[in-house]
């Protein structure tokens, strides 16, 4: 700290060469603030704090700041308010007391004044004694070369038998839902109809119906009919391209009939 | 370093304050320490060998060991402990569809072949899924079929009869009890009918159609 | 929740073994350890606190010793001992006297506000001081007060602890003859005296006032 921060000096007066006698004023830039400055005067009474004259200590005060207004010093405002308000204090200390008066009575705030300080000097002493302490890194010291920790990432799969149930089960059921595996029972393909159907046109040397040429068994579901007719219908296009029969249907939707080619 | 100044030496501490001497230094310092280190900050006649040899014999056997490191001496943990040293993080993660189902075939049809998983999924099973499955803990390698390819079969492990506590694979509910639970739909199954690959095109639009796939895909992120 | 149940457990390793088991783990770790984190590395079943308590006593009067920090707990050297130390004493600051008043009112009326902290010492006290304490990991905010306005709060921590060699806050020294003297109670202030804030200007001249005031000014150089 360069520059006491309490006390500043006024700036064209040569620095005071001597203090003064009471030494106080050279410490001065130590003070943190005006109960700071007031526990040190106090400790000049040398008595328990408990047991401090706060008028005297109210004395002591006003006339340090006397002394620093003497010696042309300028004191922050906290402790001009401070000083103020002391000497109200000690006016009140020294008055009867006045039963008229609100608030609280001089006494009390002598009384808190006095606690205030204890306290004050009670958190130095505690704060010297965890200072003095035996330290982490002064005193006691931790492990110099610890051991790293590895992280070790471990995955724990979740999977509950109604899952592995449930997969079974979309395994088995899947697959009559694919379209490509609807049941071929009921589809008589093209081919199946060409290949009955030559067996068969030989025999049909007359106009035949082409429903005659559907397989047994196919009539039962109107869809294996269909699937029937359409294919056996194909297959007699594809025979009579191919020359070997010929077609016949008597008007729109009439039955169509079917012969085997007569060789020229 | 003899010779010097032959100031009347303060007994040196005793043996017992020695050895907590050595060993507060060795636990504090950051590198091994040798002998000479040691002596340098003892108090003038102090026997750091003896200290040491004492120490060692203290922590004979113990979690931390007085080991020594060149011509140095240090604190190290205990050998058998090392597996202390790591921390393990935990993480759950779901099985992807596709290994759900590998293993519900491993579980239903053990012992299964790779082609016969294949034929009953309907797709190709990923080298992956079943590496993971094994290595997981849940599959295992079985027997090697006696048909022609001598083809490696794939069984459930223990592990998994215990994760899904199981007593065995015979407990695994059937397909009957499967649809009682409502998981099979009611229409009549084509159990058993294996139709797989020759429906054709069986590979489009599975997940683990590729081989190729990064085992990380496996698995579904939750 | 089938499958849950974890592999049966094996029975926990015998007494001697856990309390190698913390005393490996304790002396690799440079911080002190939770009584969780050393159960979560040791096998099902073991019991760390009785391991710890035997270690505590096997320790005692070592150059090395079992302290407890908190809820935690650590190997340190014995405090005798510091003076072998010197080469790893870390360059410490000296904390300035607003520093360490200001922290011992933490400790000793925590949790305690900024306003309070203020009326203790009878100046403001500097975002800079608390910040720093802050910083350094020997104070951290507090819950909300429920009066009005809800200021924050500060209490010590386990580093704290740690630096200062306590078990707990209970051991502060001299808490119990402070408390008894009824220096810790909270006292309202009596109207008009003027301390702190209320004396307006406060901030001029405090050596900790600035707000803008660097950090390096929190330690005085030793």
């Amino acid at each position: 700290m360069s520059r006491p921060p309490h006390l500043t000096p006024v700036p064209d007066l040569p620095e005071p060469a001597v203090p003064g006698p009471d030494a106080l004023i050279v410490d001065v830039p130590g003070y943190d603030g005006p109960l700071d400055l007031l526990l040190t005067l106090a400790r000049t009474q040398k008595v328990d704090l408990m047991q401090i004259s706060v008028l005297a200590l109210a004395e002591q005060y006003l006339a340090f700041v006397e002394e620093a207004r003497s010696l042309r010093i300028e004191l922050a405002a906290d402790y001009l308010v401070m000083a103020a308000w002391l000497a109200f204090l000690k006016s009140r200390l020294l008055l009867p007391p006045d039963p008229q008066a609100e608030g609280p009575s001089a006494e009390d705030m002598a009384a808190h004044l006095a606690f205030q300080l204890e306290r004050l000097q009670a958190m130095r002493e505690a704060a010297a004694r965890l200072m003095g302490r035996d330290r982490l890194g002064l005193d006691r010291f931790a492990r110099g070369a610890p051991e790293t920790v590895a992280r070790v990432r471990r995955v724990e799969w979740q999977a509950r038998l109604i899952d592995l149930m449930r997969a079974y089960a979309r395994l088995k059921t899947r697959d009559e839902f694919r379209p490509y595996a609807f049941d071929r029972r009921d589809i008589y393909t093209m081919e199946q109809a060409l290949d009955r159907m030559r067996g068969l046109i030989g025999f049909a040397g007359d106009w035949t119906s082409l429903a005659e040429f559907l397989p047994d068994g196919w009539e039962g579901s109107a869809d294996r009919r269909r699937s029937a007719t359409a294919a056996t219908f194909a297959a007699s296009l594809e025979l009579a391209k191919q020359g070997q029969v010929e077609l016949r249907q008597g008007e729109t939707f009439a039955p169509i009939s079917i012969r085997r080619r007569k060789r020229t | 370093m003899t010779g010097a100044a032959p100031i009347p030496a303060f007994p040196p501490p005793d043996m017992a304050q020695q050895e907590r001497m050595v060993e507060a230094m060795l636990f504090a310092s950051a590198q091994p320490m040798r002998m000479a280190d040691l002596a340098a900050r003892m108090p003038t006649g102090s026997d750091p060998a003896e200290a040491l040899a004492a120490l060692r014999r203290r922590y004979a056997g113990r979690g931390v060991e007085l080991v020594r490191v060149g011509d140095a001496w240090a604190f190290r943990t205990a050998g058998d402990l090392g597996f202390l040293m790591q921390e393990q993080t935990v993480e759950q993660r779901r099985l992807s569809r596709a290994a759900t189902e590998t293993l519900a075939i491993v579980a239903y049809h053990q012992p299964v072949t790779r082609a016969e998983i294949e034929e009953i999924r309907g797709v190709a099973v990923s080298r992956g899924t079943l590496d993971q499955l094994i290595e997981v803990g849940w599959v295992r390698m079985g027997r090697r079929r006696d048909t022609p390819g001598r083809p490696a079969t794939f069984v459930v492990t223990d592990a998994f009869l215990d994760h899904f506590g199981l007593e065995q694979t015979r407990d695994l509910p059937g397909l009957s009890e499967l649809r009682a639970a409502g998981l099979l739909d009611a229409r009549p199954s084509v159990a058993g009918l294996p139709l797989a690959r020759q429906a054709g095109g069986s590979n489009m639009g599975e997940e683990d159609a590729g081989e190729s796939l990064p085992a990380e895909d496996l698995f579904d992120q939750r």
